[in-house]
């Protein structure tokens, strides 16, 4: 499962390297929210696996200070909705380190966290916000869709030098797939075709791939072959796996769970139209979020995000959209 | 200031009643949400309040018409002790069109603006710049309104608790913040956040009068308020109140709570709250059984009307949200 | 001057309306860092116009609170860098509380600060953060770029039911134009055409429509004429000016001084590609800050942001893209 | 804890030098480095030290290799007094390639992690988190080091202060936070930012050993540190140290400084760190005139020299700014 996986990369980075240690609420003795750091407290003690009191920003920024002092921290943030108490610490001071130092002072800081909705937690714990994370030179953004990519990225996330927001998905932590045995790393920057196809290209990630999964199975049953491209890092992005892509299929949907104003899928977007031009049949659809925070109720909390009848109808469009063309010119 | 009285007079019968009514309502409210999330008729986070009721209840006696309060992600009991519609409660952890924030809020963010309720929290600490702010709008406005935020001891090693305090107390506003001290932020126990445990010393390190109470002691609770209400009314907030409690159970719902040690449940169950305002009122007022039994039943109904209500109430539709969408 | 216009519109709501306050570090005696409460400490008294310590999670949050009680709180944040510490009071309490409480709760909230590149103040206090609060719903995002315009968009934020970001530009405190005489409002959602052309738009807002009219007047030396669009708000956002402008030049320039990734001016690509593919006679071009903190050094300072001459270039590629499709038909 | 001498014995004539050295190099440091500001040649802030320089030369001064201190926006007293290149300050400052961020940093962003200097900073209060996560990192290690986070007293009003000293104390961090108390945020007195201008008194609140020394003082300043790093490298910290001064001119470079009222500024003037340090050097150790003369002299070319040398270097290119960028 997705939470072992994260689990496995945790121990075997802890293992190998004992700068790694791990800090947040609730994450030693009760083993965390989502149950990704148990176990860890009984084999690596109360030195390296510590609970915080309720200090979002004291905790970043102190794991800011031991990353820039040389040590490798974990901070585990509860819900990606607290990790704006320490922005100021984010954004002012982990991703700005580098630069202010003429390039000698790294910060191999990892931020773990989840968002999404899920199960009516209501607007202030349901948000997916790696758009603003996304927007700051010197974060890197992660956002693992399965085991496999949540244990090779968290594992290349703590060998790296400079700061990692690694966002997991509280839809996800149940999830199964295969996890390769053996030293399991993968890269930052490079994207995965979860389905190759070659009709439409979906670019899609975190909890948005099953989704994108599913609705490609149903393209496939009207005869559309979609490709499903996961960058897996937003930062940094797979550009050539998403114009190698595009150029094949000509026709793109995002689909994103944040808010569809100024989300990744945005830039993305504006990427595309600005780098494959000529290669577009369709307008790029973008499939998003709501312009409005989460809702407790249920029903509406479905509504506020993408589901996967909103990827087919949007991936229809783009080959409709062409016929349209086809048939103008 | 004494904890026992807060003018040496004894307390009416009125507050006596309205000091149990309060606090019994609080503990059906729970005891009966528990059962209906326990049937999935609730979703999301839901935090008892069970165990600390003395502490919503004798503070929202001591305020009035026109106070602001400022709440936590353990709401209910101040909604109600602020006199809160219960259906309307109801109705919104039951997400329908006729709860308070029409099912759109849940548990962690009941509100009521015209009623002065400046909501629930789902973030831990944002109650009191909140609050503050509040007080700030009532000093700028000149009104002698005076604004309460409920927080705890978890948000106590936040940044923004001294922070926005001493921004209070700058300005000297009508604030009282109330620090609700369960001694557990989830299963982390207060000892384990801080060193100093008795949390009203953070606020004379700031300059700002502060006091202990025993939480479970509704009766001592509404006496503190009362006299610091009173200082506030007259320009000399702020003021800070750490009302000590222990809950009766895990942190949320589905929480076992087995971090808690057997014994000192049982040390605090039996200083319950609603059991000491119960016999408070018998034993100062004279009132009888049936009368308690009266009171109890009414509530009891009370609450199960509100469960009818809610269970024929509709739900916003999803034309209408996203109208309210296209419109943010 | 900008600074004098944004003086007269608090002034003049202050006036109209006693429930309007300012608070903000040095505003009071000493009249702000830029200049623009000067006089209103001596005009409103110490009730309604405080200085505060530097706290600017508290002074926020307690704005909000203020707003929510319903005063009407002006916070000045001395750098939008610094807002970096309220993030939660912004994302997760102004921007929330009206969805959270079904409608009823409303934030007349407003947070008047300054951003931007300017003499050598370094990373933290040069960035260019309105894509952080346009990717937040419920939050609406000023950027005036003249003075008759940052004194009309404040009035009506004064007299708004929701939480405005009112960002301000350091270079621009200095500027002069023209401010209409007597009441003068400026509705949020509508832009304002700086330049009327017919052969390329230049979409810019804040520090870059100066640059972009500079631009303007270089290209109309080479004969092109080029519409400089200036939205002024960005959210709302006036959709349909971009639209009615694209549809007659066909090319599109977005100049914007954040960095380039997750900016706004993707997201407005996103949506120009979206609902005007096919006015589109080149792709749209991006002139942005590049994805890096601000360095110290002046020259490297003005090479990290958008200059008179990057525009130029960007606008005349539009119009080579065109000749080249021309040529490819 | 005394504020005299930490062992009872007379200060060595070694200590004694090293005190002054330290803070007569500061005090050139920053009255040379006004004239460069005023001619053009330094742009950005500049947040002079003058009249605080007794505070970070004592403490630097009972501090070894190994550990690390984290500053503020005024942070060229604590570079210099930490032993930085003077070379590599000015160049920094005269946004060259050869300063030490390469014209990347400036003023305010002076850092040398490989010493042990986590760097200035531009936001007010941001180096207590980060210093209390480099004592984190330190325990975590295992090593004896101590970290010392300079901080002011505009910072103690922020939320940030007191959020992470409570992590350094529930964790026992060697970890010695001095507030520099200059009394100012910029034109602000403190009186008019917190009701309670004695900020140690904060660390007591969270169970935090804490003093409050004359910051103008260096040889104070100096015992007391030495007593609380020993304290902190034997797992007994973490210690807050406040050492109360006063700004000889205005906030920054710019600023006239008006709102000082004279009275005050000669009564600090009066007790000038650089003056106290010369003179605790003449008196206790009896060196001669002469020799003091030396000493000036040598710091005076050697920040000349610097000057020369700032000027002879080159600017990082703008070629290999995109390429930094482009890897950034
Ligand atoms: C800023 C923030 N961090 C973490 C949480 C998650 N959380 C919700 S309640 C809680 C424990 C709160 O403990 P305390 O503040 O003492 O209140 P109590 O639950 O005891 O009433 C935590 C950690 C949150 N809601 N907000
Ligand atoms: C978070 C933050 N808010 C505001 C500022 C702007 N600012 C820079 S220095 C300063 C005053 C600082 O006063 P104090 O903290 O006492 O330090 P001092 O200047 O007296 O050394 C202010 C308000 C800032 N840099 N960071
Ligand atoms: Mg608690
Ligand atoms: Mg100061």
């Amino acid at each position: 499962m997705y939470r072992d996986a994260l689990r496995e990369a945790i121990d075997e980075e802890m293992e190998r390297d004992s700068s790694v240690f791990i800090i947040g609420e609730g994450i030693a003795e009760r083993g965390g929210s989502y149950k990704v750091t148990e176990g860890l407290l009984d084999k690596y003690g109360a030195n390296r696996v510590r609970d915080t009191p309720i200090a979002e920003a004291g905790m970043i920024g102190v794991g800011v200070g031991a990353a820039i002092a040389g040590a490798r921290p974990i901070v585990e943030i509860l819900y990606v909705d607290f990790a704006m108490l320490g922005m100021d610490m984010l954004v002012n001071q982990a991703a700005k380190f580098r630069l202010m130092t003429g390039g000698d002072g790294r910060v191999p800081f990892v931020m773990r966290t989840q968002g999404g909705t899920g199960g009516g937690v209501a607007a202030q714990h349901s948000q997916s916000l790696e758009a603003l994370f996304y927007h700051i030179p010197g974060l890197q953004v992660v956002m693992p869709s399965v085991p496999a990519d949540a244990k090779g990225l968290l594992k290349y996330a703590l060998r790296q030098q400079d700061p990692v927001m690694f966002l997991e998905h509280k839809h996800l932590y149940m999830t199964k797939g295969m996890v390769p045995d053996g030293e399991h790393v993968i890269e930052f920057g490079k994207g995965d075709i979860k389905r190759p196809g070659k009709d439409v290209t979906i670019i899609a990630w975190s909890n948005m791939i099953p989704r994108a999964l599913e609705a490609a199975a149903k393209l496939a049953e009207e005869g559309i072959d979609a490709e499903v491209l996961d960058p897996r890092t937003l930062v940094p992005l797979d550009k050539a796996m998403i114009l190698t892509s595009v150029a094949k299929t000509n026709r793109v949907v995002i689909a994103q769970e944040a808010v569809r104003r100024g989300g990744v899928a945005s830039d993305i977007a504006s990427i595309i139209q600005a780098e494959a031009f000529y290669d577009l049949d369709a307008p790029i659809e973008i499939v998003a979020g709501l312009n409005i925070p989460v809702p407790f109720n249920l029903e509406l909390e479905k509504a506020s995000v993408p589901q996967v009848d909103d990827i087919v109808v949007a991936a229809r469009r783009t080959l409709h959209a062409k016929s349209f063309a086809l048939a103008a010119e | 200031m004494s904890a026992q009285s807060s003018n040496g007079n004894a307390p009416s019968r009125e507050l006596l009643e309205k000091l149990f009514r309060t606090a019994y309502k609080i503990r059906v409210f729970e005891t009966e949400g528990i059962k209906l999330y326990r049937q999935g008729l609730i979703r999301g986070y839901f935090h008892p309040y069970l165990g600390q009721e003395g502490i919503a209840t004798g503070v929202c006696a001591a305020l009035k018409d026109g106070d602001y309060i400022a709440s936590t992600h353990r709401g209910h009991g101040h909604c109600i002790a602020w006199g809160a519609s219960i259906n309307k409660m109801v109705a919104e952890l039951l997400q329908k069109d006729t709860g308070y924030c029409r099912g759109y809020g849940g548990s962690m963010h009941i509100a009521d603006i015209k009623a002065g309720n400046l909501g629930a929290n789902g973030i831990v600490g944002a109650g009191t710049p909140l609050g503050v702010g509040a007080a700030l709008a009532s000093q700028i406005k000149g009104t002698d309104a005076v604004t309460v935020t409920f927080t705890t001891d978890g948000a106590s090693n936040n940044g923004t608790f001294m922070e926005s305090l001493n921004l209070a107390a700058i300005w000297n506003l009508a604030f009282v913040l109330v620090v609700e001290n369960n001694q557990y932020a989830v299963s982390t126990k207060i000892e384990e956040s801080t060193r100093e445990v008795d949390l009203y010393k953070r606020g004379l390190a700031i300059g700002v009068e502060s006091y202990q109470v025993d939480g479970n002691d509704s009766l001592a609770v509404y006496n503190m308020t009362k006299d610091a209400v009173e200082k506030c009314r007259r320009g000399e907030g702020p003021i800070l109140i750490e009302a000590k409690t222990y809950r009766h159970m895990g942190h949320h719902v589905n929480d076992p709570g087995k971090y808690m040690p057997a014994d000192r449940l049982a040390y605090y169950k039996e200083r319950d709250p609603v059991d000491r305002a119960r016999a408070a009122l018998t034993e100062m007022s004279g009132i009888d059984q049936s009368e308690i039994d009266a009171i109890e039943n009414e509530i009891r109904l009370e609450f199960e009307a509100a469960v009818e209500f809610s269970k024929a109430s509709g739900e916003v539709t999803i034309a209408e949200f996203r109208e309210f969408a296209a419109a943010y």
